[in-house]
């Protein structure tokens, strides 16, 4: 546990605004009844009020590192002056990201991109425009003050204090804020910043913390859960009745934090264009969809199949047990038709035993036990 | 894809004011253009010859010509592109000449606009794709509405190419106004000689079936295959039995019934028989004055025919028939002079149109040739004619010659000299349009030889008179622009050269025809130079005067023009669509209907594939490629071949996002 | 299946500008297109292993997934990479628009590949329908160069009519190969077609490969793989020693755009090639 | 390549191949000098002109768009100009919603022979253009993120209390089912006491879940089209009735197949109003509602509030809350008041109050932080192309996927066109929206027009076919926009 610095809501948006200068500092701002993350200037820092900057976002901050629709390469090709119809085409990649502070999400934001570190930086080939963002951003999280009736962090081995993929964790006490590095980078942020020392707020940070805790409903037991879901992967019937009033609009993955789906698709012509990379959603049919007109995923309840057992069952099989989701409720606070994946998660693996099953679930590894954090939930979260 | 950019000089049509080597140059920088050059004329052999060749030698697959207007060359340079080996829809035009260089000196921008109009056709063209017409066979029976002369011969010419026809004649009998008039210019020889041949011809020629006293009711269909309904309307008389003996009319004891073959100068019977060489030759009821059909009474003619074929309570039949072609070739009226109050708005007795005048000179006609002038009898000792009644009069909307006028006025002035030799006959004229053959040699001879006096000016009023002797005379008050005086003329009878309209009901017949037509009512021909007889509506042509003014030498050309144009188009075993039709992409279609509801020809249907899922389909050979579907479909399942969204879509982003 | 070879720090994305050098029309729908890189250096350290796909794009359209189909020896001899495509939607139809000299964009290698290694001394029995002759391609011309590693190896290539037929160049040399046995067959009857006519799975049944000590390898519209499937396991094949591959799925191409998913494994990075016993493991979505 | 700095401005023609190209070409063929702005594409027919051309064109730079067919009864296809006539009357009253000057766009006819009438078209819309000048461009106007939440005062008493009808509808449900029903849509608690979920009743237990109150504010009839030729019962609140009436009256569902079930309906609640009268995610513990007071218990704590605070803002101006169509009607009717002489939208209301510049700044604000999720359409009853929706297509192509302002707005622009003369006012896109994007004002949009035009409201007759769906030869309302 690195020291614990106190700051109050004018030093800690004064020291927004100073960062403002060498970074883009994305923070949450209300906009209509909505919250979202947006870059915002030094003086729109310095003058801001805390409590603003410490709304929690409707949509996630995911945009941060992947946004949701961005250039891969451009394209631009030169004709040869005898011969129009030689063409030599150079292709250009955008330049790499700037320094970001990303500030104001919440813990299971963080592990978000935690979830997304996985199949972007850690298989065999790496995303470098991701990479890149990920490397030049510092994740500033304030830790739950209190838990929404549509948080369940604690079911996927987090809590409302999870340091898990922040860079500094603060906490509001009384007065103010108290500050904690959790990585060097957030060390390395810290730095300068003037605040004083706070041990002596520990106490008062613990208290917040197992409070927040208190408020979340007690989570199911969801050892086994993959391969229970994966079990109830053949029970159409279930699928079709979870699924019977799901609109397919696709609403929950492009809130959640860790959808990590996305299409390729050019625009404009040979002469000057750009490849694109954009969120796609697998609620969608034509997610797919094949040219030869093949779906393998034609009817929702298969696409919601998809979309639940990639969470909770495919993902931990690939990543050794660790959920997909990190348990932020976006997604059941904005379905127009009020469907809840704790509900769907719940139901699926209601009724069928965990008895052995060779998939890569018993070889995961037994994730080493974390002071102070939630003992019985599977997924626990490695330390980076 | 490799594109040839061809930018036309047109001359100095277009290089006067485009610079077309700059616009080559540019199209050089636009995507899948590989080649680009500006000819002197490319629509010219040699012009399409350097496509053909820069096709070959640079292995083009699409064509932009930037010339004139599509609608003049687009069909050329089509056939250019085939000749050179690639579909003819893998070609684009860009107007740069009436829609660039001739509407404006300002060169640079007409340069600029004129490389943007060659951007527009170049994203067009990389969005087209081959199309491929489609056969379907053909009714090879044509339609002929109005049995005037244009009518009669178009009919005679396509049932001599041995092409069945329906003839469908809105009056009792054929013949048209032609049948009306006593003698025709320049030859004075008697109208109905010869025209009754013809039209005994087409009563007995086996390939015409006619449908007098009988309209058009709907057509529906397309070339090839049109539907058409003809409503025949209630003769009260059944025609099979009726021998056209004339005893029904001898007896009909209602007098009263204004003769409207005679431009009602006269009466006639409520049963009867237009003229003596009407064909058919049968007798008609005129439901609104024969006592027994409005009353109940009388039934005089019943009683007397010999065949007993008298049907009062006859109701009028709807008959359907499928033609490949229509001809429409329902003459003309005269317009309505009533308008004029200075010539006494028609309350003048003894003013009196030229058909009636001709009715009056006509052996068959009422007075059996001998003019006596309708108030009292009295034969006229001075006549005045007066030309462009109701034409060239800008002021009252018809600003158009109606061609014939000038030629008929000399025939009635000579007419009348020949009738009463010691009659004076005058003729006020603004200018005398005699263009045809041995046409102004006649109306010479009416001034030299019959003395016929031609007055240059127009007449203000006609003034009616009592002479000292208590007769009625009429005060013909004009100017005389040569003399530069006014100039009066106490005529006994005054005759009016009555401008033409289209006949009655002429629009309302276009808009069944879907073909178009001009604030006079007049057919809309498809080019007023290169294709008078066609429409734009394939498979409908034009024959006469429902197209514009015309003597009858030229309504009788039409007809046969109308005819061989048909003749034509059956020529071929099937007959091709343009297969620029809307497509129904099954894997989008959601079966909403809404592009059913909208197709104004219903050429899409609803068709159940396996499994009973419901997709719309374009029915081709109906598809008229209006698009209105591809722009009412939410999902854009149904495309306009051609004209896709996506065609259009890369048009508009050319100009707005670049 | 083993690891593939494309570990290359570089962009992923970032496809290699490449020049067709020759365009085959195989048929109405298929054409091959034998494309070579722009870039000297990034060619020569180039190499793939049979069955292994790459992202063949044209810029201002797209990009598609595509098996290379030769041989990994014909790039040295022949200088070029050839992929065969069928004209399906908007990108196969720009590709097909094609003419020599053309740019196009490649990322390739991806995917795993056919584990020849393990299939020697064992005899391979291919089956190929319509387009799924591609992938067939590159595996059986790489067996028969080392033909003597091997027991029998037969082919049996089918195809709706006599036109569509791809390959035709090389059709004459297979029939009559001395390490091949290949058998050609068509839907339905064909004028002077002097081979068999039939379904794949009916004709299969007829030949009555044996099952032991043989793989089958298996290519094709999946309805057709459906029933060919069948026909392979009457005969006694076992699923471990039924090979396809699903490249078909695919679209990013390494792992991380979440389409191409079978249950937690990824076509583009556990694929494309699978054995049938494999794919019994995972969720039945074929 | 673009038009002369200075000089040209940039005004797009669409043209009718048959009258007004040829017009254009007697005009050039007589030397008619014209300003040289207006480029021309020809279409084959003003029909085939889809609004969102023009809006396409106007979105991405256009000064000016004129569009120009055969005169009324002159079309060589008889009726594509009638098409024409009130699809572009009804965009131009469409355009100041969004900013756009209605002055940019003109449409009118033009036959093949009038040369010197095109020439004058041509001058004077070019003229009328560069006076208005250049238009405002997207990416410059000031974004602005107001929107005043005073509410709409309702025009008829709210309430929220138990509907004393419910056991008697429950048991007409069972009845049905019990005769053959394969079942029936209802609303059931949701996943916590201020929400409810559609649930589809096969069993008596499952209508025992049936809740009727201000939480039912899904519209079923979106789940009808998804049923296709099956036998189900729907329950119905007033505006959702027109949805199923509007499904029924374009043959997307068929009238048999559905069998209604009504109820008086007296008002919803918005949940993001409740929401915010509570501390930020507090845990809803329950909720009771007594007449027109609802108060919900939230961590040991009891807010109050009334239905005029939190009502959904269509409720306050409904006029239909009994089913306009009903195959059984439990209780007695609520009443139904009198048409509102203000029935517009908050948003609405406050866009009429914008100068045009002002409001594109406010779409421009709003959608910003759309995430293009398309809940607006998965939610809309009226969206039956589910799948198969254009703007996911590349063929045709109308939006690509970047999460620009105009992409994004130009998915809403597609939504209210397709929506014009079918959308019921449910508000349902809106509901949906997770980030709130007041995207109904642009529907309603339409709505009003087309009210005012062809005085025509959706989802009121089972018979009834859209206004865009059909033409008048004579179209009485619509004054002709003549610019010779």
């Amino acid at each position: 546990m690195s020291s614990l610095l106190f700051a109050t809501p004018k030093e800690l948006t004064g020291w927004l605004a100073k960062l403002a200068a060498g970074h883009r500092v994305l923070a949450p701002r209300q906009e209509g009844p909505a919250v979202v993350f947006r870059p915002q200037t030094a003086e729109q820092l310095a003058a801001a009020d805390a409590e603003a900057l410490l709304k929690r976002s409707t949509s996630s901050p995911k945009q941060a590192m992947l946004p949701q629709s961005e250039t891969l390469v451009q394209f631009t090709s030169v004709k040869d002056a005898e011969d129009p119809s030689k063409l030599t085409t150079t292709l250009t990649v955008p330049e790499a990201a700037e320094p970001t502070v990303l500030f104001g999400c919440r813990p299971c934001d963080a592990r978000g991109f935690v979830v997304l570190d996985r199949p972007y930086l850690e298989g065999p080939l790496k995303d470098p425009y991701y990479g890149a963002r990920r490397e030049a951003t510092v994740i500033v999280t304030q830790a739950c003050p209190k838990a929404f009736s549509t948080c369940f962090c604690n079911w996927v081995g987090s809590n409302p204090a999870d340091s898990e993929g922040s860079d500094i964790l603060f906490t509001v006490v009384d007065g103010g804020y108290a500050l904690e590095a959790v990585t060097e980078k957030g060390a390395a942020l810290l730095e300068g910043a003037g605040f004083a020392p706070a041990d002596d707020k520990r106490q008062a940070v613990e208290e917040a913390h197992t409070a927040a805790a208190q408020g979340l409903a007690p989570s199911p037991d969801l050892a086994g859960a993959p391969a229970k879901i994966a079990r109830r992967f053949t029970d159409e019937a279930f699928w079709t009745k979870e699924t019977v009033k799901c609109l397919s609009c696709g609403a929950c993955t492009y809130l959640c934090p860790t959808c990590q789906c996305f299409t390729i698709t050019d625009e404009g012509s040979q002469l000057n264009g750009r490849r694109l990379r954009s969120w796609d959603s697998c609620m969608t049919p034509l997610f797919t969809l094949e040219t030869s007109g093949h779906n393998s995923r034609a009817a929702k309840s298969a696409r919601m199949r998809n979309r639940v057992s990639h969470k909770f069952s495919f993902y931990p099989e690939r990543y050794s047990g660790y959920f997909s989701c990190v348990g932020c409720g976006r997604c059941v606070v904005s379905c127009p038709v009020s469907l809840d994946i704790r509900h769907m998660v719940t139901a699926a693996i209601e009724g069928i035993e965990a008895e052995a099953k060779p998939a890569a679930t018993e070889a995961a590894p037994q994730p080493e036990a974390e002071a102070g954090k939630d003992k019985n939930a599977k997924g626990k979260p490695k330390k980076r | 894809m490799k594109i040839g950019v061809f930018v036309c000089h047109c001359g100095s049509n277009i290089a006067a004011t485009v610079d077309c080597a700059a616009v080559a140059k540019a199209a050089l920088e636009y995507p899948d253009v590989v080649y680009a050059q500006d000819t002197m004329y490319t629509c010219s052999e040699p012009g399409q010859q350097s496509i053909v060749d820069a096709v070959k030698e640079h292995g083009l697959d699409g064509v932009v010509v930037a010339s004139c207007s599509p609608r003049m060359h687009e069909p050329t340079f089509r056939r250019t592109v085939e000749r050179a080996g690639l579909n003819r829809y893998m070609f684009e035009m860009a107007n740069i000449r009436e829609h660039v260089s001739w509407i404006g000196r300002d060169k640079e921008a007409n340069t600029n606009k004129a490389a943007e109009l060659v951007r527009l056709a170049v994203e067009k063209l990389r969005r087209n794709a081959p199309l491929y017409a489609k056969q379907f066979d053909v009714t090879k029976r044509v339609l002929v509405i109005g049995g005037g002369i244009a009518g009669i011969q178009a009919a005679l010419d396509a049932a001599e190419g041995g092409i069945e026809v329906v003839m469908v004649e809105r009056e009792s009998t054929i013949g048209g106004k032609m049948a009306k008039l006593d003698k025709t210019f320049p030859t004075i020889d008697c109208s109905s000689c010869v025209l009754a041949p013809k039209m005994v011809d087409v009563a007995q020629n086996p390939n015409i079936t006619l449908y007098a006293h009988s309209e058009v009711e709907s057509i529906s269909g397309f070339v090839g295959n049109f539907t058409v309904k003809i409503r025949k309307r209630a003769t009260f008389v059944d025609w099979t039995k009726c021998t056209g003996c004339g005893t029904c009319t001898e007896k009909c004891p209602t007098k009263n019934v204004p003769d409207a073959f005679n431009e009602n100068i006269s009466f006639c019977r409520a049963i009867n028989i237009p003229f003596p060489q009407a064909i058919p030759k049968k007798a008609t009821i005129n439901p609104d004055y024969c006592r027994k059909i409005k009353e109940g009474k009388c039934g005089v003619c019943a009683k007397v025919c010999p065949t007993g074929a008298i049907v009062y309570d006859m109701v009028d039949e709807i008959v359907e028939e499928k033609v490949g072609a229509i001809i429409a070739a329902t003459g003309y009226d005269l317009a309505d002079w009533k308008v004029i109050k200075e010539y006494g708005g028609g309350a003048y007795p003894d003013v009196i149109t030229s058909l009636q005048y001709e009715r009056m000179m006509s052996a068959s006609g009422p007075t059996a040739g001998h003019i006596h002038r309708p108030s009292d009898g009295m034969e006229p000792k001075n006549i005045v004619f007066i030309q462009c009644v109701c034409s060239r009069d800008p002021a009252l909307g018809r600003p158009y010659c109606s061609g014939f006028c000038c030629m008929y006025t000399a025939k009635q002035a000579i007419m009348t000299k020949d009738h009463l030799p010691d009659t004076e006959a005058f003729v006020f004229y603004m200018d005398i349009r005699a263009p045809g053959k041995m046409y102004d040699e006649f109306t010479r001879r009416a001034q030299e030889d019959y003395g016929v006096q031609y007055i240059r000016g127009r007449v203000s009023a006609i003034q009616p008179t009592i002479r000292p002797d208590g007769k009625v005379g009429y005060i013909v008050r004009g100017a005389d622009t040569l003399l530069g005086k006014q100039v009066e003329v106490d005529a006994d009878m005054v005759v009016l050269a009555v401008g033409v309209e289209a006949s009655k009901g002429a629009s309302h017949l276009a808009e069944t025809l879907r073909i178009s037509y001009d604030h006079f009512g007049f057919f809309v021909e498809s080019h007023v130079k290169l294709r008078p007889v066609e429409t734009n509506t394939a498979g409908v042509y034009l024959a006469g005067v429902c197209q514009g003014p015309k003597d009858i030498p030229a309504s009788v050309a039409q007809g046969s023009a109308a005819a061989a144009k048909v003749m034509a188009l059956f020529a071929k075993p099937k007959l091709e669509n343009d297969p620029q039709i809307s497509v129904v992409d099954i894997k989008r279609c959601v079966d909403c209907g809404k592009c059913i509801k909208v197709c104004p020809y219903q050429a899409i249907e609803e068709v159940e594939l396996r499994g009973g899922i419901k997709k719309a389909h374009v029915i081709e050979t109906v598809c008229q490629g209006c698009g209105v579907c591809t722009a009412t479909c939410p999902q854009g399942a149904i495309q306009l071949s051609h004209f896709t969204d996506n065609q259009i879509l890369a048009e508009v982003n050319a100009l707005c996002l670049s | 299946m083993s690891e593939n070879n494309c570990g290359c720090s570089k962009n992923p994305y970032l496809p290699e500008v490449a020049t067709v050098l020759d365009v085959i029309t195989e048929s109405p729908t298929i054409k091959s297109f034998r494309v070579r890189f722009d870039n000297e250096e990034a060619w020569q350290n180039f190499s793939h292993e049979p069955g292994q796909v790459g992202q063949l794009s044209v810029f201002g359209v797209g990009e598609s997934t595509f098996v290379i189909n030769t041989p990994p020896s014909s790039k040295a001899e022949n200088g070029y990479i050839q992929f065969s495509v069928m004209r399906a939607g908007e990108v196969t139809t720009a590709i097909h628009k094609l003419r020599p000299g053309d740019k196009v964009g490649v990322r390739a290698p991806l995917g795993n590949f056919f584990p020849y290694e393990q299939w020697k001394g064992k005899s391979v029995f291919f089956v190929g329908g319509g387009i799924g002759m591609a992938p067939i391609r590159t595996i059986m011309l790489h067996l028969m160069e080392h033909a003597g590693d091997y027991g029998q190896l037969s082919l049996l290539y089918g195809s709706k009519s006599p036109e569509d037929m791809a390959y035709k160049a090389d059709l004459p040399g297979w029939l009559d190969s001395k390490v091949l046995k290949t058998t050609l067959t068509i839907d339905r009857e064909a004028p002077n077609w002097p081979h068999r006519v039939g379904l794949i799975p009916n004709v299969l049944k007829e030949l009555n490969p044996s099952p032991d000590d043989c793989i089958a390898v298996l290519c094709g519209p999946p309805i057709m793989i459906k029933f060919t499937l069948a026909a392979f396991r009457e005969l006694g094949f076992k699923d471990e020693n039924i090979v396809t591959t699903l490249e078909r799925r695919m679209k990013c191409g390494i792992g991380i755009c979440g389409r191409c998913n079978l249950g937690s494994k990824y076509v583009c990075l556990d694929g494309p090639v699978f054995t049938q016993a494999q794919l019994n493991d995972l969720p039945p979505e074929m | 390549m673009s038009v002369l700095k200075g000089k040209e401005l940039r005004i797009v023609g669409f043209l009718c191949n048959w009258c007004s190209y040829g017009g254009a070409d007697t005009a050039g063929t007589a030397r008619a000098t014209q300003p040289t702005d207006l480029r021309i594409i020809r279409v084959p027919c003003s029909g085939r002109v889809n609004p969102l051309f023009v809006l396409k064109a106007l979105m991405n730079g256009a000064d000016g768009v004129l569009v120009s067919g055969c005169h009324p009864r002159d079309c060589h296809y008889s009726a594509g100009n009638f098409y024409a006539r009130r699809r572009l009357e009804l965009l131009k009253e469409f355009l100041p919603v969004i900013g756009i000057d209605p002055r940019r766009f003109e449409y009118t006819w033009v036959s093949a022979s009038e040369g010197p009438r095109w020439k004058s078209v041509v001058t004077n819309f070019t003229a009328r253009v560069h006076e208005l000048g250049p238009a405002p461009k997207w990416e410059d106007v000031p974004a602005r993120y107001d929107m005043p939440e005073d509410l709409v005062n309702p025009i008829r008493p709210l309430g929220c209390g138990a509907h004393p009808s419910l056991p008697e509808l429950k048991e007409a449900i069972k009845a049905a089912l019990a005769d053959g029903l394969e079942g029936v849509l209802g609303w059931k608690q949701g996943f916590d006491a201020i929400h409810a979920e559609p649930v589809f009743m096969t069993t008596p237990e499952e209508v025992d879940s049936l809740i009727w109150g201000p939480f039912n504010v899904q519209n079923l009839a979106v789940q009808l089209p998804l049923y296709k030729g099956r036998k189900i019962g729907v329950v119905v609140k007033g505006c959702d009735s027109k949805g199923v009436v509007e499904l029924m009256a374009e043959e997307l569902i068929s009238r048999d197949d559905v069998k209604i079930f009504g109820m008086g309906c007296n008002g919803t609640v918005n949940v993001s109003r409740i929401l915010a009268k509570l501390p930020e995610g507090a845990r809803i513990d329950g909720c009771t509602c007594k007449g027109s007071k609802i108060t919900v218990l939230s961590g040991g704590e009891s807010y109050e509030m009334t239905m005029n605070e939190v009502a959904q803002d269509k409720c306050r101006i409904c006029t239909k809350p009994n089913a306009v169509l009903s195959d059984v009607f439990c209780g007695t009717p609520t009443t139904e008041p009198e048409e509102p002489e203000d029935g517009r939208s908050p948003a609405l209301r406050f866009l009429d109050s914008l100068s045009l510049e002002e409001r594109m700044g406010f779409w421009k604000g709003q959608m910003e932080r759309c995430i293009a999720c398309h809940a607006c359409r998965g939610a809309c009853p009226m969206c039956v192309c589910r799948d198969h929706c254009v703007s996911d297509s590349r063929n045709p192509e109308w939006v690509t996927q970047e999460d620009t302002v105009q992409q994004k707005l130009f998915f809403q622009l597609i939504h209210a066109q397709h929506l014009a003369g079918r959308c019921t006012g449910c508000y349902e896109c809106e509901r949906a929206c997770p980030m709130d994007i007041p995207v109904f004002a642009l529907k309603q949009q339409f709505g009003r027009t087309i009210k005012k035009i062809f005085s025509y409201g959706a989802g009121l007759d089972p018979k009834g076919t859209p206004p865009l769906l059909t033409y008048k030869v004579d179209e009485p309302t619509i004054k002709e926009h003549d610019l010779a």
